[in-house]
């Protein structure tokens, strides 16, 4: 019993840094944000998760594997709401995905927001304007 | 191994030289403010490598003390719990004048002040 | 009470600050400023009477014996210093329109008297504590509180000035934290007299060297010594006068104070002089910071920077005093403590008054006034005749026992340079004086500054004239405290 | 030998160190300055300082990097083009070399017989027991051995709070308005993106209590590990922080007022030094906390230390949110005035 959890820990925590790496990779070869987003959750949910609890394996069942298991809890909860804040911000400032196909911007209707929001279109006009100059 | 064991303070000073090498050489001001702060972490990583004791525990006591416990020093990490507060309040501080001098000239990059400055001067 | 003397003279301010910055109402925070001011310099006298009568005062605190708790040493020289502070404390804090030069937001006084208030408890914790580290706590606090307050100059250039003060000071503090930590290792202590003690059979390690040469750049760096001195002339020239006048007259000296207790105290003067050779660099320096700072001053177009290159050039006196390692050199030096106070203390405020009615301290601005403001122009000549060092003017005394202690170790070009460089001054300061007599008013209707300034203003201006008279208070006390340390040194 | 790990962590100590100094993108020369101070906090952990290692990770890689990014918000985001000088070169290089020089005649790194843990350090260990009763020395030593040094430190915590107000106060150097109206402007300006944001916000709401809740934790469990007042304030601080971030700072304004924490700033340092003057009244130094109680020392001293910690941990909260409410203030008045284009030209 006492093989298999330490084969299953030793496991996991590999698997975790291989998929840190892989993130990592993504992170520097994706082209533009959002995709580069993508990259860089993977090594928060997978790369992370799996290292946290191969070492609550091998922690053993006491208060420290507890404690691990929470930190785990705590980065499921939080990095999801970081990246959506993130990738949020950046479509409202205005930045562009680098898509294949170059779309002209009449063909596509950006999805109207409720009047509420008009400041934001008239923002977003002005931030467009700056895009060029950055 | 004569001076082997000395390695780590050479690292930490080879720390404290780029951050110093940042605060004197660099002209933007937040950079200068990032500078002091890698030198002023670097002098705390100074006196905790001080503190350090070959094979001895954190200096919390442990309920079922199971023999003699080494322990590594206490006193630096105390010293140094003030010295990171200080470099917060410095930060703190110098950042609020970066943003003032922002204000006033517009700039943050210390040549095109000393420019403004002459140029008003004369 | 008076058992515990001591705490409470760094109580005074320490517990002051945070209550104004409780208490909103700009009133009542100056009350309670002026009424610490002239609280703390009742309890320092009463300090330096007991060091004076009995043995150095040792006062733990925690109640934990010195090497394991943080002790506060009180003998001739700290009660010295800490009068000299808490006087030009009181008076300048009891100045009229303190907030006047300050570009203060509306509803902030509070907050300005409590910044002055912790720079006071700063200086006062630096000068009385027996405890290593400590002292490197206490100079941040009166540090930061001196950036905040420079940068509220009303000049658009102040926050410039500011920012470079904090770098260079930031970077002398680091290398005073340093200078300790080599120490630390070297001896396993921070209590400066158990420190002393396990560095007197340290005298060959490279460490030790080392940590005297960081704590001395530190230190010299703070006490803004010939090379390192660039930050000094912008942050006293563009703060408000009041707080140039603070700042001028007790943080530069508490700076030599803690450079002199380093070297007498902690690593004593066989090692610092005779190993260390530190008079063969002090006084190069010293000299270069009396002719720098001085032909500097004469070539100023604004009064505060020009009395802030003085400020250069007179703590290149007091390095020298250091420097000759002798009980008159010594002397020297520590009543130039006091005397460079009172004068350049005085000057200031009589600067303070001057840009009190002008607006500005250019000199083109300043033109014509001997007429229309009589006895602040009478202020300043006499402060700066003081400056000079003219007989029955404090700065007469310490040039008096330089020029002794010069001769007396034979230098006789000391003494010479020394009596030249006076006469520099007398080039800035007669510059300053053909100004303010000999030059057509710019705008003629301008009245005399009201009394709650010139009070202050004369009562330093004065006590320049009567100490230079009466000299067993502060020669007097100089000497006895040089002894001591001499004493304890050799 | 067993293979020293530090060696990995000042690899990237060095590397990151580098980063920070050749970026010439300031947004991500603090990132990565960030990472460097989560680096020396692991560095820390390894060197056996876990309370400095708490405090560097809370306030070092937290609290100056929002700081850092905050001033970058009102300021210019790239650095310009700079030859490498050679001046500062030499000079970085004859520190460095007087620096190695003093290491020589140094005890090894980790040296049991080195003098520091020869002469004070052991009696601060044996006296954590008998004296204190608490297992964690770091506390012990912080709030009574060496006491004072910590009020100096608060009162540092108390002057760089000041400074700040002082210099962020009024709105732009020529418009002098009481800080009130300093963060009334910012309150209302036009909402930012991030308050329509439902996931953040509910997000928010579900984390802001434990996170304080936590930092209740840290406060009360100085005596037993690491923690104490600076981390328990951060902490807490950070809460507060994360509300004015999400839901704007004129409703955070509604929670704490800058008024009252202006009070709570100035009531922590008084808690401290007035738990000092307590044991003055009963004849004891000052901050000797034994004799605070008359039937056992060792109880009088843990009433002090928890007094003067919670002091501690009042003043660094309402430090922490006071910044930040000034430098966030401060982005209503970053409304880009004509004049500033072109007087950078001049």
């Amino acid at each position: 019993m006492v093989l298999f959890i330490e084969i299953a820990s030793w496991l996991l925590l590999v698997g975790g840094a291989g998929f840190c790496i892989v993130g990592a990779i993504g992170l520097l070869r994706m082209p533009d944000l959002y995709s580069r987003t993508h990259a860089a959750t993977i090594t928060d949910t997978l790369g992370a998760g799996m290292v946290l609890v191969g070492l609550a394996l091998q922690a053993g069942p006491n208060l420290t594997a507890l404690k691990l298991l929470m930190v785990l809890a705590f980065l499921l909860y939080t990095s999801p709401v970081s990246g959506h804040a993130l990738v949020k911000a950046a479509y409202s400032h205005g930045i562009k995905a680098e898509l294949d196909v170059p779309i002209d911007p009449q063909q596509v209707q950006i999805p109207e927001r409720p009047a509420r929001d008009a400041p934001t279109d008239s923002a977003r006009g002005k931030e467009g304007a700056d895009d060029v100059s950055d | 191994m004569s001076t082997f064991g000395l390695w780590h303070y050479w690292v930490v000073i080879v720390l404290m030289m780029i951050g110093l090498y940042t605060v004197i050489a660099r002209d933007n001001l937040v950079k200068k403010v990032m500078g002091l702060n890698l030198f002023q972490v670097s002098v705390i990583m100074f006196y905790v490598s001080m503190g350090k004791v070959e094979g001895g525990t954190a200096p919390i006591i442990p309920e079922q003390a199971s023999g003699p416990v080494v322990y590594s020093n206490p006193l630096p990490h105390v010293l140094m719990l003030t010295a990171i507060v200080v470099g917060i309040a410095t930060t703190a501080m110098a950042l609020s004048l970066v943003v003032r001098i922002r204000e006033t000239y517009g700039t943050t990059e210390e040549d095109e002040i000393r420019k403004l400055d002459r140029a008003e001067h004369e | 009470m008076t058992l515990h003397l001591p705490a409470i003279a760094i109580l005074l301010p320490l517990l002051s600050a945070p209550i104004c910055v409780a208490v909103r109402h700009a009133l009542v925070t100056r009350l309670l400023t002026v009424a610490v001011g002239w609280g703390s310099l009742a309890v320092s006298g009463e300090l330096l009477r007991q060091a004076l009568s009995g043995a150095p005062i040792h006062y733990e605190l925690g109640g934990f014996a010195p090497p394991l708790g943080i002790e506060y040493v009180i003998d001739t020289t700290t009660g010295y210093v800490l009068v000299i502070v808490s006087t030009i404390a009181a008076v300048v804090f009891s100045f009229g329109a303190t907030t006047r030069g300050a570009a203060l937001p509306a509803g902030r006084e509070h907050l300005y008297y409590g910044a002055m208030l912790l720079c006071l408890a700063g200086l006062l914790g630096m000068t009385i504590t027996g405890d290593a580290f400590n002292v490197f706590v206490f100079l941040e606090i009166s540090s930061l509180s001196s950036y905040a307050l420079i940068g509220l100059g009303q000049d658009r250039r102040a926050p410039v000035a500011a920012f470079s003060y904090l770098i260079m000071g930031t970077i002398g503090g680091t290398f005073f934290l340093l200078g300790i930590g080599f120490l630390y290792q070297a001896t396993g202590t921070l209590n400066m007299a158990d420190m002393a003690e396990r560095l007197a059979s340290l005298h060959r390690s490279r460490t030790v060297h080392v940590a005297f040469g960081f704590l001395t750049v530190g230190l010299s760096l703070k006490l803004a010594v010939f090379p390192l001195h660039q930050w000094l002339p912008n942050a006293y020239a563009r703060a408000p006068a009041v707080i140039s006048a603070f700042l001028s007259a007790t943080a530069t000296k508490v700076m030599y104070y803690v450079l002199v207790r380093m070297i007498f105290t902690i690593f004593g003067a066989t090692f610092v002089f005779g190993k260390m050779g530190m008079d063969m660099a002090l006084v190069p320096l010293s000299l270069g910071a009396m002719f720098v700072g001085s032909l500097a001053a004469i070539f100023q177009t604004d009064l505060k920077r020009l009395l802030a290159y003085s400020s250069v050039a007179q703590i290149g006196y007091m390095t020298l005093g250091l420097s000759f390692n002798s009980v008159n050199g010594l002397t020297g030096g520590l009543a130039h403590l006091f005397n460079h106070a009172l004068m350049k203390g005085g000057l200031f405020l009589a600067v303070a008054c001057l840009v009190y009615r002008v607006g500005s301290s250019r000199l083109d601005d300043l033109a014509g006034l001997g007429k229309c403001m009589p006895i602040t122009s009478a202020a300043f000549v006499t402060g700066g005749l003081a400056l000079i060092g003219v007989p029955a003017t404090v700065g007469f005394i310490s040039k008096w026992y330089l020029v002794l202690a010069a001769l007396e170790t034979g230098q006789y070009l000391f003494a010479g340079l020394i009596l030249l460089s006076s006469l520099l001054a007398v080039a800035y300061v007669l510059r300053v004086v053909e100004v303010l007599y000999f030059k057509a008013p710019k705008s003629p209707d301008v009245r005399e500054a009201p009394v709650s300034l010139l009070l202050p203003t004369w009562i330093l201006i004065g006590a320049t004239v009567v100490f230079g008279l009466r000299t067993e208070l502060t020669a007097g006390l100089a000497r006895s405290a040089a002894m001591q340390l001499l004493g304890a040194g050799s | 030998m067993t293979f020293p790990i530090e060696a990995i962590v000042f690899l990237f100590l060095l590397a990151t160190a580098l980063a920070v100094t050749h970026l010439r993108d300031l947004f991500a020369a603090a990132m990565v300055f960030g990472v460097f101070s989560l680096l020396s906090a692991g560095l820390f952990t390894l060197m056996d300082a876990v309370d400095v290692a708490f405090t560097e990770a809370a306030v070092g890689a937290g609290i100056s990097t929002v700081l850092i990014l905050s001033t970058l918000a009102l300021t210019d985001p790239r650095e310009h083009q700079q030859p490498v000088r050679f001046a500062p070169v030499a000079v970085v290089l004859l520190v460095g070399a007087a620096l190695v020089y003093g290491t020589l005649d140094m005890p090894y790194y980790g040296d049991p017989t080195a003098p520091i843990h020869k002469h004070v350090a052991p009696e601060y260990i044996e006296g954590a027991m008998t004296d204190f009763g608490i297992p964690n020395i770091v506390t012990n030593v912080l709030a009574s051995y060496r006491g004072y040094d910590t009020l100096g430190e608060t009162t540092v915590v108390l002057t760089a709070t000041v400074g700040v107000m002082l210099l962020l106060g009024g709105l732009g150097g020529a418009r002098h308005r009481g800080d009130a109206e300093v963060v009334e402007a910012a309150g209302d300006e036009e909402p930012t993106p991030m308050d329509r944001v439902q996931v953040a916000r509910v997000s928010t709401t579900v984390l802001a209590p434990l996170i304080m809740l936590f930092g209740l934790y840290v406060q009360f469990h100085g005596d037993f590990g690491p923690g104490g007042g600076f981390q328990a304030g951060v902490i807490f601080a950070s809460a507060l922080i994360l509300h004015g971030i999400v839901f704007g700072l004129s409703s955070l304004k509604r929670v704490v007022s800058p008024r009252f924490l202006e009070i709570g700033l100035a009531a922590g340092v008084l808690i401290y030094a007035g738990t000092g003057v307590a044991s003055l009244f009963r004849d004891g130094t000052f901050l000797d906390y034994a004799v605070l109680d008359h039937h056992s020392a060792q109880h009088g001293r843990h009433l002090g230390i928890l007094l003067v910690e919670a002091g501690v941990g009042i003043t660094v909260t309402c430090a922490m949110v006071l910044i930040f409410f000034f430098f966030a203030g401060r982005r209503a008045a970053k409304s880009e005035e004509p004049g500033d284009r072109d007087r950078r030209v001049a």
